[in-house]
């Protein structure tokens, strides 16, 4: 039978003042299991606790039930002081007559009434308590970066920097990400080289990171401190050890193909490097474009010229397994592809409506044109420009109801570049807002119009062809009339969206994204960086459209995470998850289906039946994933797992005992 | 002594003054014995699908009500009103007497039966022989006589021949005499539909068939292991005592349990002695046909046939005795 | 009727000789005529014993629980509704696939209440076929007999349950014969965790009957064996019922068996589910 | 149960840790007001709570039982209570087709900062239950059965 000890909380005159604590105490001193009922100004206070400590010791209790404050107040309080008692901190309940009974009604009577129901309910809760003993789950300390854009580069660096190990991984053959395809970068004007490649660098020579271009993980098991990882990297043709990067064979391959890195601007050679300043600097070749490798012809130029013999057609793709303790998603973006989208601006066959990206490339010195702004078509420097924002974004009807956050700002840089470099150039920008909610940004704004940017208020309906000119057809709703704007090139500033194959990513990661495939964060505005599974952290506009101050940002506070993770050795799992006992679990995977963790898994184990040991499924719970939902617990016909702490035998008799 | 059968309602009257009157009729479209309520009751068709047991061994009987808290108070509950149980057939009557040798004659003396026993007058009726599934003459029963009854009602023709087997009968055909005529009333002849070759040889003989696996595998494998059989049997008497309590006031009450039940034999740390179904039915076969007959000195089946009406899987205990003296006798 | 039996002879026959399967589960005569008992034939010699007529209304499905672990492959014969059942417990992982030989039987109904409400005459998943399929049956409202309850009114729905509890004699038959009842412990045996009383009153057995009907009833194949089962003649198929006409009006046409890989309802949600909560 | 003294009803609430819970305690915080014939069972997640324990409440002689939880896609545990909201449409039909009046049991999804909603709700609920009157349907203590 067990022994159980009432604690009756005054809370000064909270409590008291609003019901009889005596009579409460008195009441549940006649209760089944009750050992020992007394009442104290404080339980909270020192001496409440050693009032408690005392009353463990003469009357042997071995449960504890304290009515008082919300448990969300001093569960824990309590639980620490029974640490250091024969009773286990777990059998103790907490009977909430503060929040929900003194505090919330008037008559004296009703309240009294109400708070001794409580505290039966928590005295028969209490009576099928068992103590309960933390998990403790060991910590890999080594990291695992997915994407190498700015955001994977920031938390690689800051995780290495702090020590630990750290694998940075890139699905393209360089890092860098959209940040290094950028000329400037507002609201600075930064030179977007020269703040991201001394990062690439270094990040490339940190004796802590270790760097796979070319990889996308294939598939991970295991839970928080313990991720199986295996990554798949492609096969490079291009022995990295030998070669030197001297070149040679890039100009001598005979195979063009257009670069996706200059946005299709230009072409590349099948074995190349996809911009110069690329971090590794060594080429690889693309098997798809080779003609050797897609077996169009016996080629084979780059082999033969290569001084050092590094080129290997026979080269295959490798699978990595290794353990990490952490993860930081970083996948970036990519532009919605608008040719579809917008028929009405001619879906793609004017070559000169191009995207912000591709504006970017023909902008950038190391760009198809060395930095001077010539159209696609010809080639010509366009004297008069339209930039068109929120193309794809902030419209139902074309799929996408959000905002992409950074167009606003790089429209105005571009203008601003515009007319910085075609002197008498003519810039007209279609807006439907301008926001420019960071630091300097209004007066980046303000400046890119005191250049001469003409900032027209209303969409472009319809971009076609006539003489020679491209005829933007809009709306100047501020003057309330439809204006016709004729220019020789037009950018569009299409919306961001999430990177591809980033549903498979998330799936194995058993993370969630949102209706558009953002990363679903814990919580939006308290848990930004974290995602519902433990250990899975996020950084970056992979969790949404944002700029690079923001992403930085993120990028620094997900290494954070990740150091907090990787300080202790092991991380102490909560004792109150789901637990099965394996003679009553018939192996119909019911628990394993509404596991939002996917915390339970059917495992085959050998099992003495009648006729002799078989081999039969039951569920097993995994510590670390398990986060005591319950919704296993409630999902089990049998009852066969259950959650220690909200057991069905508990919430039964709590039931009971309310109803008499 | 002759009654005649108009009178009936009248001896009902009769017999239902200041007392509980159970008779067979229709509850909700399952025939069983209920409270008189007036009517005729319905002797004739076949028996009632709930057997006579439930009166004087409930389904659920409280036993003890007890209150804990700072000193325990437990009072026994006593619940045994006079009751008459009317209508009953032979087999029903022998069911009865099976279970005084269990909870009286035999052994110790259960205090709750025994009370409601004693309290209970029972008037048994002939057997208009209508079962489809009945055998009570291959048990040694005649379907025309209940010895054991208080008062029988024999024939059922024009008159029904009325003869008191105990004191308590006679005491209570003195009231009867006013309804009462001379003469005798011919034998019934209802014979029962089934046959089984039951004989005691054969009883002793099939505990000898206990370790023939093959047999008892054939003739158990249909069954399901629900408790149907137990429960519309009227011989079976195993219960379970269990107590269900409010805060700190409970009842203790025993209630029916069935050895066809996985957890029957479940024993504290797990071990299950009689795990299989071919364990379980076996022994419910073994025990009604042998085993109760070696300490009680009779059959513990009496050939009502209800276990054979209402089995989801069809079993017959019926064919089970023959293929058992078909095996035996070779 | 009987050019199926005699295939079914001539294959059970052929499957026990060379060693095919270890047992066939069927049907063969009971005493007294209109009346068939599941058979299990071990040796190829009463592969005879098997029949197939209109009285073959026990459903075999079931028995393939009682022997999880066979040593070799059991060959089962099983109608439209019988490979529901088989379906049900493959979706739940109860029997393997790899276990069970299926010999199919196209029906056109047996003496049974609920095969004039049948859909799936034809077995849905079988080995063999041993007979032309039969017509299915369409001119019927799955939902008739709910619909027929709804329209009482509460007062008169709840003196109807009561007293159809009250007769409920607790004999688990109902749940001994159902396919979706596959738990290796039941939890009304489990008298410790406190979930069912051994009381037999009538609230303790309304407690049974709906909890029963709320663990089979998103994965209930409306074979009827649980009606037909009941020494007391309760409509327990009303419970299931009206928990699949709720499932079909809340989650899309909802029918069980007919897969081997099937998410009950109440194991799965969607984004958009219907929810008439404040 | 005297009829003339003001009968109160007796209502369980299970509400989930995260969110109703926490707009009790927040209700409570501000001092709100509500009726007290409200009991409320913590769980973690809505989805915690099996049909069964409703079953339960009402056979133990509850007069009314309350579900509460995070408004869906808000669960803490994300999936939560796209369950109970599954378990709990379905069981309301049930307990009606059963001749149990179904406003005797409600669920609601009452968030963490909703503390005038929870005391509304309590307020509501006690208000349909004691006009339905003491739960004699489904209740093992009142019907007088065996």
């Amino acid at each position: 039978m067990s022994r159980t000890g009432v604690f009756v909380c005054h809370c000064g005159s909270n409590i008291a003042g609003a019901l009889d604590v005596e009579r409460v105490a008195e009441a549940a001193g006649k209760l089944p299991g009750v050992r020992y009922a007394a009442t104290y100004k404080y339980m909270c206070s020192e001496q409440g606790q050693q009032l408690v400590r005392d009353a463990i010791a003469e009357h042997g209790l071995d449960r504890i039930v304290i009515a008082s404050c919300s448990p969300r107040m001093h569960e824990n309080t309590f639980r620490k002081l029974l640490k250091d008692t024969p009773v286990n901190p777990y059998m103790l309940e907490i009977a909430n007559i503060r929040e929900q009974c003194a505090w919330v009604h008037t008559d004296r009577e009703q309240a009294t009434e109400k708070a001794i129901d409580l505290v039966r309910m928590a005295v028969a809760k209490v009576s099928k308590n068992k103590p309960l003993h933390s998990s403790f789950i060991p910590v890999h300390k080594k990291a695992l970066v997915i994407g190498a854009g700015i955001a994977g580069i920031q938390a690689a660096l800051d995780i290495a920097d702090a020590g630990y190990e750290v694998t940075l991984l890139e699905k393209e053959s360089s890092i860098g990400g959209h940040m290094v395809m950028l000329d400037k970068t507002f609201p600075t004007l930064d030179c977007s080289a020269c703040i991201s490649t001394p990062k690439m660098s270094e990040v490339a020579a940190h004796p802590n990171v270790t760097l796979m271009t070319g990889s996308t993980v294939e598939s991970v098991g295991g839970y928080v401190g313990n991720f199986d990882v295996t990554i798949r990297q492609k096969a490079k043709y291009v022995n990295h050890d030998l070669c030197t990067g001297c070149g040679l064979c890039e100009t001598k391959c005979p195979a063009k193909v257009t670069s996706e890195f200059n946005q299709q601007l230009c072409t590349r050679t099948a074995i190349f490097r996809p911009f110069p300043q690329a971090v590794p600097a060594k080429p690889v070749i693309d098997p798809d474009s080779c003609r050797k490798l897609s077996g169009k012809a016996r080629c084979g130029v780059c082999q033969a010229v290569c001084p050092l013999g590094a080129i290997d057609f026979e080269d295959k793709d490798k699978l990595i397994t290794d353990t990490y303790g952490a993860i930081v998603v970083a996948t970036g973006y990519e532009l919605v592809d608008w040719a579809p989208l917008y028929p009405e601006y001619g879906g793609g066959k004017y070559p000169d409506v191009i995207t912000g990206l591709q504006y970017e490339r023909l902008v950038n010195a190391s760009g198809p044109t060395e930095g001077k702004i010539l159209r696609p078509s010809d080639k010509s420097v366009p004297k008069e420009i339209v930039i068109v924002k929120c193309v794809g974004s902030r419209d139902k009807k074309k799929g996408r109801a959000y905002c992409s956050r950074a167009c606003c700002m790089y429209s105005a840089k571009h203008a601003h570049q515009i007319l910085d470099k075609i002197p008498d150039a003519c810039v007209t920008v279609f807006y439907m807002d301008v926001r420019t909610p960071g630091k300097n940004y209004e007066e980046f704004y303000d400046r890119a119009r005191e250049d001469g940017a003409r900032y027209v208020r209303g969409r472009v309906a319809k971009i076609f062809r006539e003489n020679g000119k491209l005829i933007c057809r809009g709306e100047d709703t501020l003057l309330g009339r439809s204006v016709e704007v004729p220019a020789d090139m037009v950018i569009l500033e299409t919306a961001m969206t999430p990177a591809p194959e980033i549903r498979e990513l998330c799936a194995r990661l058993s993370i969630s994204t949102d209706e558009y495939g953002w990363v679903q964060e814990a919580h939006p505005k308290l848990r930004p960086v974290e995602t519902q599974t433990a250990g899975v952290y996020l950084a970056g506009t992979c969790q949404g459209p944002k700029d690079i101050p923001d992403t930085v940002a993120q990028a620094g506070a997900a290494a954070a995470k990740v150091c907090i993770l990787f300080s202790k050795n092991e991380i102490e799992g909560s004792p109150m998850i789901s637990a099965v006992d394996e003679n009553k679990c018939c192996g119909c995977s019911a628990c394993v289906r509404v596991c939002p963790y996917r915390a339970v898994t059917l495992e085959e184990i050998d099992s003495r039946e009648i006729n002799g040991t078989v081999k039969r499924h039951v569920a097993r719970v995994n510590a670390g994933l398990c986060q005591g939902c319950g919704a296993c617990a409630a999902a089990c016909r049998t009852g066969a797992i259950d959650l220690l702490g909200f057991t069905n035998a508990q919430i039964l008799k709590e039931v009971d005992a309310l109803c008499l | 002594m002759r009654l005649k059968k108009e009178d009936l309602n009248k001896i009902l009257a009769l017999l239902a003054k200041n007392r509980e009157l159970f008779v067979p009729g229709q509850v909700r479209g399952i025939k069983q014995f209920k409270l008189w309520d007036g009517e005729t009751p319905e002797l004739d068709g076949e028996n009632t699908v709930l057997p006579p047991k439930d009166i004087l061994f409930p389904k659920t009987e409280k036993m003890y009500a007890y209150k804990t808290g700072t000193e325990t108070e437990i009072s026994e509950i006593v619940d045994a009103p006079e009751r008459v149980i009317f209508g009953i057939r032979a087999c029903d009557m022998h069911s009865i007497e099976c279970m005084d040798s269990v909870f009286i004659r035999e052994g110790y003396e259960d205090s709750f039966y025994a009370r409601r026993r004693a309290k209970s007058l029972i008037v048994a009726v002939a057997c208009p022989g209508a079962g489809v599934n009945c055998f009570c003459e291959s048990m040694g029963l005649d379907p025309d006589a209940a010895p054991g009854a208080d008062i029988f009602l024999s024939g059922g023709g024009e008159f029904y021949g009325v003869t008191a087997n105990t004191e308590k009968g006679e005491t209570e055909l003195k009231k009867w005499t006013q309804y009462l005529t001379d003469g005798d009333v011919p034998k019934g002849e209802a014979h029962c539909s089934l046959a089984p070759a039951m004989s005691p040889e054969l009883s002793e003989k099939l505990t000898g068939l206990f370790d023939d696996d093959e047999f008892w595998q054939e003739v158990t494998e249909p069954c399901l292991q629900c408790g149907t059989c137990s429960f519309v049997c009227p011989t079976c008497y195993c219960f379970d005592i269990n107590q269900s309590s409010v805060g700190d006031e409970g009842v203790a009450f025993r209630c029916w349990d069935s050895c066809m039940f996985s957890d029957y034999n479940q024993n504290a740390g797990g071990h299950n002695t009689r795990p299989t179904k071919k364990q379980r039915l076996r022994n419910r076969y073994l025990h009604k046909l042998a085993y109760f007959n070696e300490r009680h000195g009779m059959e513990l089946c009496v050939g009502c046939g209800r276990c054979i009406n209402k089995c989801p899987a069809h079993l017959d205990i019926a064919e089970f005795i023959d293929k058992a003296a078909e095996v035996c006798h070779d | 009727m009987s050019d199926i039996q005699s295939a079914l002879h001539k294959r059970a026959r052929a499957l026990l000789e060379n060693g095919d399967v270890e047992y066939v589960i069927g049907w063969e005569n009971a005493r007294g005529e209109n009346k068939t008992r599941p058979a299990f034939i071990r040796r190829a010699e009463d592969a005879e014993r098997l029949v197939w007529n209109r009285w073959c209304v026990n459903s075999t499905a079931k028995y393939l629980l009682h022997d999880r672990w066979p040593k070799g492959k059991i060959a089962i014969c099983a109608r439209g509704c019988d490979t529901r059942a088989i379906n049900r417990m493959l979706s739940d992982g109860q029997v393997k696939r790899e276990n069970i030989y299926i010999l199919g039987i196209p029906c056109a109904g047996v003496e049974n209440q609920i095969c004039r409400r049948c859909a799936h005459r034809n077995p849905l998943v079988y080995d063999e076929l041993l007979g032309e399929p039969a017509e299915e049956k369409t001119d019927f409202d799955r939902f008739e007999k709910v619909k027929e309850m709804q329209a009482m009114t509460l007062e008169q729905r709840r003196q109807m349950w009561e007293d159809e509890f009250t007769k409920c004699i607790r004999c688990y038959a109902c749940r001994n014969v159902c396919p979706a009842c596959n738990c290796r412990e039941c939890y009304a045996d489990q008298y410790r965790t406190g979930w069912q009383g051994k009381q037999f009153n009538a609230v303790e057995n309304r407690v049974y009957g709906l909890t029963r009907a709320y663990h089979v009833g998103d994965r209930c194949i409306e074979c009827g064996e649980c009606e037909r089962v009941c020494p007391m003649d309760l409509p327990i198929m009303l419970q299931t019922g009206r928990m699949l006409m709720e499932c079909n009006e809340l989650f899309g046409q909802y029918e069980c068996g007919l897969s081997d890989d099937e998410t009950p309802a109440l194991g799965t949600y969607n984004l958009n589910d219907a929810d008439s909560f404040g | 149960m005297p009829v003339n003294e003001k009968w109160m009803p007796k209502i369980l609430a299970f509400c989930c840790n995260w969110c109703t819970y926490t707009g009790a305690d927040l209700a409570g915080l501000n001092r709100m007001k509500y009726p007290a014939n409200v009991r409320v069972l913590r769980v973690p997640c809505s989805s915690r709570v099996s049909p069964q324990f409703v079953l339960r409440a009402f056979q133990k002689g509850c007069d009314g039982v309350m579900v509460c939880g995070c408004h869906p896609g808000d669960c803490h545990y994300t999936s939560g209570n796209y369950y109970t909201r599954r378990r709990f449409m379905v069981l309301k039909e049930m307990l009606e087709f059963n001749g149990i009046e179904p406003e005797r049991f409600q669920t609601r999804w009452i968030s963490g900062s909703e503390a005038g909603k929870f005391r509304d709700t309590v307020a509501e609920v006690s208000e349909i239950v004691t006009k339905l009157g003491p739960n004699t349907a489904f209740n093992e203590r009142r019907a007088e059965n065996v």
